[in-house]
């Protein structure tokens, strides 16, 4: 592995510029980009959310918006000018010469066409194949990145495949042609995190055998620098940073890249030290939610938590980690009263059995802060009426508004603010900030962090420490990173399929008597180089 | 499709036109009760045939509403009349002058007081179904229209009939409850068909669902809504008649597609054309347009009975404020005759000729204010929405009378709720009548005390008295002297405000040949029409 | 797909049913207009009136009338039609069986045009030909069905003589004649609904375009027509069912209305003269009749997106 | 607003329709007292008179002028096709809102019979409802907006539902806020926009069913000069004097195409297509 330049590129960027125009002039989103992938390399590109990163790929596949314009600079694969191409030029090119795999397998296949035609329609393309050769290339093909029976897979529509198994068939599809270098967007953010581990597992072994040159586009520093040759780092459209990942990642010389790396959670770097109280804030005793209910000619729906018992003490920050679908979030909307449960709940010194009997009092000891930042807020209402509300309910002054946002670090002229005008960081301290209106003793953060770019979730999650060193408060803090509740977590519990499979010390996760799958979990989640 | 409209239209000459006349140019009839060519104007005779009636040919006639009771006796609308007068025959029929012909009555006479009517049948008529028609079929049927049960609109308008009584098997012996001189053109009335004793006095109902008759044609097919179709009777009477093998009556709810069809050549004759549609007719090649005056006309029917229009002065009031001539522009567009507030113009035999009322609005007012309304009369004028022109007169009526004070707010309904709640109950509403027969039916159906339908509550003494006197007035001249007196008092008393007659409208295809546009409105005649060179072929 | 579904849904029609029957049969019952009167006519005595009534079982409590009408109405029997006499279930279903034909004739047309059409818009964007269309579009639906049939009456019928002006023949009689007869009605069926339709598959289509599914095909290197024909289309014209099968309800007054202008007697013009008429039994019927026809139309389509689209699950 | 005022008059459906919707506002407002003569003075003279210079627009059966009937009628036939929407949606609106709130076997219980009742076409339904009533422009209102109620609630309800889904509105719930206040303030308010698009878009539907109830004969009375009316009462004269029928059918439809403009103009206003 070196960190130098290839001397005859697969793909070369040569100060490459790229504007859109809007109805207020150009913006420029790439800015003199200059990257080379060699024959067998793999080079990584890592920037956050509007840095430019996929524009770049939907340049070199030639797919660009209406609006988009090319300032200057060459697009080269192998010397052939990708930019000088006509539009039957650029067929022979996609998926023949260039593969692509996209970030969400189940929007990137067809909905209602098979999985194997969708295989053996770029085969008979690209191969100029029969149907019939066509076909058996195709289960060759899905064989080879490791899926079991093949035949009977092809034959299934997309909704009825699994996500990695659709990843996979993406993935079969990007190879099959024997492309020179294949793209790849985001390949597992979709998916769930052990199955994105084996995804990459799988992207190992492929490369190994068929040593294609690839450009890996993602947010992820640290999973970059574990599949990439070369690491380049883009920021508003311009590469700051480039080298080997080992370098990039221990060494970086960018002020950005060290913001960046310095983010990336690290499992064994605490961010917590102090203990949690004795006391229990709120236990939940065979806790069970479930949706919906008995109707006519229907079965009756599963639960979506299956008796799940556990306690949060006074001050403490309880982890819960699970794939979607687990039943993490359907336990905060069961704590929340969002959603019926069997079970009890003990808070404020009662015990509740029904949502209904959730008086003033638990609902203001119980706050929740919801993932999407985009929706929390209603669009409709000014930031100081929002957080207004709560201190309407439980008593407080109008006037400490400007103090939430103060402690949220959000400027106080901000009250008189739409949620629109406010960046999604912002959005999530003003629901934090709601949250904590209410004085609460527990706090439930739903996946707050992960519609957030890698730097916004370090700032949230400082934030929320030191709230709680203020005010003491507990937080139920629901997240698919292990790697990230590691750093701050008192407790961990592990869910898998509605169950409570696992709970246990932070510190003693992966002592060798943990739950299978708690093991399985923290394999799929390595800890970043270095 | 089966029309070849082009290689048609060449073979016909233009048409020649009455319609084209300017409106109001109508020549004043001649009272005549000889020829039928002397009341009616030229055109609607059929042009001289080119040779003798042909037989054979199918005829498509149009309706412009659904025939939906085919019952003879119970039928309400021209187009069912047509139908039944296809099927049935009457003891007698109408000639376009209202006298009376033969049907199945060769000959008839009374006594001398005109209370009995002895009836002479044709000899070896059978119905449809084979079977001799003979007195004792007429007898039955009469009783059936005479029984208030079986709800005959005949009931009320075949005349004073006390009893029926088959003498032989063809003399039938009417016995009158009180002098009667029309008798027999009462009995050629559209719901008095004669049918089978068996269903007269059996099951009446059935023949709402089948036809057996006595008359030209059978039925074979009866859709209400879309097309009745009916073949020759080859038993008919007339060995001669009828010429046509078959006849399909076709509905058209719309008179612009009814007139369109006919244009096109998809139907041949069409019963009943509108004003609108009447010029686009008369221009259309190879279409013959046909019009004759008549005495149907629209009534604004006031309650005499009530305030306000109890007081005489308001009825004049509102008569005075009508402008008759602008009147038959608006409501019949030009094809009509202005009229004088008495239910008869010149197509009745005894109509007596006023000088037609002006519009004075200033003696309006004044008689309005004499009456006890100074600053005006709030009243709301009720118009069914069948047929579109009586809302077209109310609305007319509505602003000729508001110079003169009166704030009419006009209402419209659909026919049925107008039949319901506003029909001999209302106060102030649009009537709408076919002409009749005879001066007494028009009266007796309409305005003496014990007529049929009192709208308007009138009840004068002296209007009755001669009526009933001319009723049993064998003497022509007496009697127009008697039923002169009658117009005067409606003419001056205004029952009714009768501002317009309208003309029928008609047309038919050039080929059509045979076919008279009766005044009566419900007389059809199709027995008489046979199809010329041009027609084309049907299947 | 599950027979817990079907049944589901056949239930759902059921009470679709029940709750229409009720709602007409309540809204008959102050119709202004008395059943005895229409029945017998103008020259009715009150004892003909009184004996009518009683055996109509009018003076019954409404309940209990409701509660016999359906009864009836369960085996088959509407009863008789107040202004013919005649038995209003055969009425009404030859009437039906005429007024599908037009509107089977109609959705055929409609989508013969409008799906070409929108998809043409839709793969020009913006362009002139998607403005174009947009445009005759606006018009299209915008044109209450008596004023299209009054111009397409005057021009195709009147001026051109092209066609028969109104009228209905059977199928079996003179199948072309009866075509000829269609032709108006459908058209003017078909103008609001190839305008609405239209749109719906341009906005459609030009969704697919924008997917992800679309974009990966593009991607791959597929020819643009395979592009189009095997993954725009079929993705674009699914949601198509539902617009066509939501639109039925729309098509079912329009036939009101064509079929009363061109006297073609189906079931929307017998409604209206059951309804001029105060025919009770018909009005009863015929809106019920209406009522089925469109919760069937509905349930088929369901059932047809489910069985084309495997995505959706119903459970 | 004034931000979404902007947004809608860039596009150009919305400019066109706001523009049209302007001119008929100024006619519904000024129509009579701008009409050039009085449009239910009937002239023996003026019937059928073709358009020109003493009748702009011609004359009608009765010799009224088409120009200020037309003009006048703005009045009787734009307000009440806007009520009847307004009643419509506002029941609807009502309906499916509380639909979605309440979920579960009451959101069921409402939506099958809203479902059952939408089996019933729109203008048999008005017309069973108007015939019940009595004609009469009122009553031809309030039947619209009955008719209209049920599809308006299952828009409303699946806006609603979307808007309930929402975070905001779970935050709500969370906080134990009235049921009043989350149906008020944070649901209805963000129902309202795609509501409002829909509702303009009846509006142009209404319309067209005022004009066929009037062409029907179940609209509005004569001699008021609504234009379904109107086109009613023209028809016997097609032949005759076509401008008659033209005029009110034109003015029909571009009332129609007005509001079909601007609620897909404010459709757009309010979700812009990404520029892709």
């Amino acid at each position: 592995m070196t960190a130098a330049p290839p001397a005859s590129p697969v793909l070369a960027i040569e100060n490459y510029s790229l504007d859109y125009t809007l109805r207020h002039g150009t913006a420029r989103v790439l800015d003199g980009v200059n990257l080379a992938i060699g024959k067998g390399e793999v080079v990584g590109l890592v920037g956050e959310s509007g840095s430019g990163k996929s524009s770049l790929a939907w340049a070199i596949m030639r797919h660009l918006p209406r609006n988009a314009v090319e300032a200057s600079g060459r697009l080269s694969l192998g010397g052939l000018d990708l930019r000088g191409l006509d539009a039957k030029g650029l067929q022979a090119v996609r998926g023949k010469r260039i593969g692509m795999v996209f970030q969400d397998p189940s929007t990137a296949l067809n909905p209602t066409l098979r999985l194997g035609e969708q295989v053996i329609e770029v085969l008979m393309r690209h191969r100029g194949l029969g149907r019939a050769e066509a076909r058996d290339a195709a289960e060759a093909a899905l064989a080879e990145v490791e899926l079991r029976n093949p035949t009977a897979l092809m034959r299934r529509y997309p909704h009825e495949a699994s996500g990695g198994e659709k990843q996979r068939v993406v993935i079969a599809t990007a190879f099959a042609t024997a492309p020179e270098l294949i793209l790849f967007d985001e390949p597992t953010t979709a998916l769930d995190v052990i199955t994105g581990a084996r995804i990459l597992e799988l992207f190992a072994r492929l490369r190994e055998r068929t040593g294609v040159a690839a450009l890996y586009i993602s947010h992820d520093l640290g999973l970059v620098s574990r599949v990439a040759d070369r690491v380049s780092v883009l920021r508003q459209g311009r590469i700051v940073e480039e080298g080997a990942p080992e370098a990039v990642f221990l060494d970086p010389r960018h002020d950005y890249t060290r913001r960046l790396v310095a983010a990336v959670p690290r499992p064994h770097r605490r961010l917590v030290d102090d203990a949690a109280g004795g006391d229990t804030v709120l236990a939940a005793n065979g806790l069970s939610v479930r949706y919906g209910r008995r109707r006519l000619f229907r079965p009756p729906p599963p639960p979506a938590t299956k008796a799940v018992s556990l306690e949060v003490r006074a001050g403490e920050i309880l982890g819960v980690v699970g794939e979607s679908g687990s039943g993490k979030s359907s336990l905060a909307r069961g704590l929340t009263g969002l959603a019926e449960f069997d079970g009890g709940i003990h808070a404020t010194g009662r015990r509740l059995d029904h949502a209904r009997q959730m008086d003033k009092a638990y609902r203001r000891a119980v706050q929740i802060v919801f993932q999407h930042p985009d929706s929390s807020l209603n669009p409709r209402m000014r930031i100081g009426d929002i957080l207004a509300r709560p201190l309407k309910l439980y008593g407080g002054a109008l006037s400490d508004i400007p103090a939430l946002l103060e402690q949220v670090r959000l400027p106080a002229d901000y009250a008189r603010k739409y949620p629109h005008q406010l960046s999604g960081g912002e959005k999530q301290r003003v629901a934090i900030a709601r949250a904590f209106a209410a004085r609460p003793s527990l706090v439930i953060c739903d996946e707050i962090t992960a519609a957030l770019d890698v730097s916004v979730q370090a700032q949230v999650v400082e934030l929320l420490l030191a709230l709680r060193r203020q005010h003491g408060t507990a937080y139920l803090f629901i997240t698919h990173d292990l790697n990230l509740i590691r750093q701050i977590a008192h407790r961990i519990a592990v869910m898998q399929q509605g169950e409570l499979v696992d709970l246990r010390d932070a510190a003693a996760i992966d002592a060798p008597d943990a739950h299978p799958y708690t093991r399985a979990l923290i394999a799929a989640s390595p800890a970043p180089v270095g | 499709m089966t029309r070849l409209p082009f290689s048609r239209r060449h073979l016909l000459a233009g048409v020649a036109g009455i319609a084209t006349l300017p409106a109001g140019a109508l020549p004043v009839l001649a009272q005549s009760s000889t020829s039928p060519a002397s009341t009616s104007p030229a055109s609607t005779i059929p042009a001289p045939a080119a040779g003798a009636p042909r037989r054979g040919g199918v005829l498509r006639v149009s309706v412009d509403q659904a025939a939906s009771v085919i019952h003879p006796l119970r039928s309400r609308v021209n187009p069912e009349y047509l139908v039944t007068e296809l099927l049935y025959s009457n003891l007698t029929r109408l000639k376009p002058d209202m006298t009376p012909e033969p049907d199945l009555a060769t000959a008839w006479t009374p006594n001398a007081d005109l209370t009995e009517w002895r009836f002479t049948l044709r000899q070896g008529v059978v119905f449809h179904d084979g079977t001799p028609c003979t007195a004792t079929d007429v007898a039955a049927t009469f009783k059936a229209i005479l029984d208030p049960k079986t709800a005959s609109p005949a009931r009320t308008n075949v005349g004073p009939i006390a009893s029926v009584e088959a003498v032989d098997a063809q003399t039938v012996l009417f016995r009158l409850s009180a002098p009667y001189a029309d008798l027999p053109v009462a009995v050629a009335y559209t719901s008095a068909r004669i049918i089978p004793a068996r269903f007269a006095e059996g099951d009446l109902d059935a023949l709402a669902r089948q036809a057996v008759g006595t008359g030209p044609f059978k039925l074979v097919s009866y859709e209400p809504d879309r097309r009745i179709i009916v073949t020759r009777n080859e038993q008919y009477y007339d060995p001669a008649r009828p010429y046509l093998d078959r006849v399909e009556v076709m509905v058209f709810p719309d008179s612009t597609a009814e007139a369109s069809a006919l244009i096109s050549g998809d139907t041949d004759l069409m019963s009943n054309a509108g004003q609108g549609e009447f010029p686009r007719l008369s221009s259309a090649r190879g279409v013959k347009a046909l019009r004759v005056p008549s005495g149907q006309f629209l009534n604004v029917n006031m309650d005499c009975a009530q305030p306000p229009f109890n007081d005489v002065r308001v009825r004049r009031a509102l008569a005075l404020a009508m402008d008759r001539e602008a009147m038959v522009g608006f409501v019949a567009q030009g094809y009509g005759t202005p009229g004088n507030d008495v239910p008869m113009n010149a197509a009745y035999h005894f109509h007596k000729e006023f000088p037609l009322k002006k519009p004075d609005i200033a003696a309006a007012k004044r008689l309005l204010a004499e009456a006890g309304h100074p600053n005006g009369l709030d009243v709301t004028l009720v118009a069914s929405e069948n047929p579109g022109t009586r809302a077209q007169l109310a609305v007319a009526m509505r602003e000729m009378a508001r110079p003169a004070g009166f704030r009419i707010n006009v209402q419209t309904m659909p026919h049925a709720t107008y039949l319901d709640q506003v029909w001999k109950k209302g106060s102030f509403y649009v009537g709408f009548y076919n002409m009749q027969a005879t001066a007494d039916a028009i009266f007796s159906l309409l305005y003496t005390s014990d007529s049929a339908w009192n709208e308007t509550r009138w009840n004068n003494a002296d209007f009755d008295k001669l009526v009933r006197e001319a009723r049993v007035t064998a003497d022509e001249a007496k009697r127009r002297g008697l039923y002169d007196a009658a117009q005067k008092l409606m003419h001056e008393e205004v029952p009714s405000v009768i501002p317009a007659f309208f003309d029928l409208l008609a047309a038919q295809r050039s080929y059509v040949q045979g076919y008279t546009l009766h005044p009566r409105g419900a007389v059809f005649r199709l027995d008489q029409v046979w199809m010329g060179d041009g027609a084309p072929r049907r299947g | 797909m599950s027979t817990g579904w079907l049944l589901r849904r056949l239930f759902l029609v059921a009470y679709t049913v029940l709750v229409v029957s009720v709602l007409v049969f309540a809204i008959t019952q102050v119709l202004p207009a008395d059943a005895a009167v229409t029945l017998l006519g103008e020259n009715a005595t009150p004892e003909a009136l009184a004996a009518v009534r009683d055996r109509l079982g009018l003076n019954d409590p409404i309940w209990l009338q409701y509660w016999h009408w359906l009864t009836a109405a369960l085996t088959g029997d509407f009863g008789h039609s107040m202004r013919t006499g005649q038995p209003v279930a055969p009425m009404m279903l030859t009437a039906l069986s005429r007024s599908l034909l037009l509107a089977l004739l109609s959705i055929l047309l409609m989508l013969a045009v409008a799906v070409p059409l929108g998809l043409w818009a839709a793969l020009r964007q913006g362009k002139a030909a998607d403005l174009v269309t947009g445009f005759i579009s606006y018009i299209g639906v915008s044109l209450p069905e008596f004023v299209t049939a009054t111009l397409l009456l005057i021009v195709l019928a009147d001026w051109l003589q092209w066609l028969p002006a109104t009228g209905y023949v059977p199928p079996g009689e003179d199948f072309w004649d009866s075509m000829a007869h269609l032709v108006l009605p459908v058209l003017t069926v078909s103008v609001i609904m190839v305008a609405h339709v239209s749109r719906m598959v341009r906005s459609e289509t030009i969704d697919v375009l924008h997917s992800d599914y679309i974009r990966a095909a593009r991607l791959k290197g597929l020819a643009p027509r395979s592009v189009l024909l095997r993954h725009v289309l079929r993705n674009a014209l699914l949601p198509v069912i539902t617009i066509v099968a939501l639109d039925v309800g729309y098509l079912l007054g329009g036939i009101i209305v064509v079929e009363e202008i061109f006297a073609l007697p189906g079931i929307g013009r017998q409604l209206i003269v059951a309804i001029t008429a105060r025919d009770l039994p018909a009005i009863q019927a015929g809106a019920l009749v209406m009522a089925v026809t469109y919760a069937v139309a509905s349930t088929l389509a369901d059932i047809a997106y489910a069985l084309l689209d495997r995505r959706i699950r119903y459970d | 607003m004034t931000d979404l005022l902007r947004r809608l008059l860039r596009t150009p459906q919305g400019a066109i329709g706001s523009a049209l919707l302007v001119l008929l506002a100024l006619l519904c407002l000024l129509g009579p007292e701008l009409a050039p003569r009085d449009p239910e003075a009937i002239d023996f003279l003026g019937r059928f008179r073709p358009p020109g210079a003493q009748n702009w627009l011609g004359a009608d059966q009765l010799g009224r002028d088409v120009l200020s009937r037309l003009m006048t009628g703005a009045r009787s036939t734009i307000p009440l096709a806007l009520l009847a929407t307004l009643l419509g949606t506002l029941a609807g609106a009502v309906i499916g809102t509380l639909s979605a709130y309440l979920g579960g076997r009451w959101d069921e219980a409402i939506m099958r019979n809203v479902d059952a009742v939408m089996a019933i076409p729109g203008l048999l339904l008005a017309l069973l409802l108007v015939s019940s009533l009595g004609k009469g422009s009122l009553n031809a209102t309030l039947a619209i907006a009955i008719a209209f109620t049920p599809g308006m609630a299952r828009v409303t309800r699946s806006v609603a539902l979307n808007v309930r889904a929402q975070d905001y509105v779970k935050a709500a719930l969370a906080r134990g806020e009235r049921a009043s206040f989350i149906v008020l303030r944070e649901m209805l308010p963000n129902v309202v926009g795609p509501v409002v698009v829909e509702t303009t878009i009846r509006v142009a539907f209404a319309v067209m069913l005022f004009a066929t109830l009037s062409f029907l004969g179940l609209g509005a009375q004569p001699p008021a000069p609504e234009w379904g009316l109107m086109v009613a009462e023209a028809r016997r004269f097609v032949h005759q004097a076509p401008w008659i029928i033209l005029a009110p059918a034109l003015a029909i439809g571009v009332t129609a195409i007005a509001f079909n403009l601007l609620g897909d103009g404010l459709r757009d206003a309010l979700n812009p297509r990404d520029e892709r």
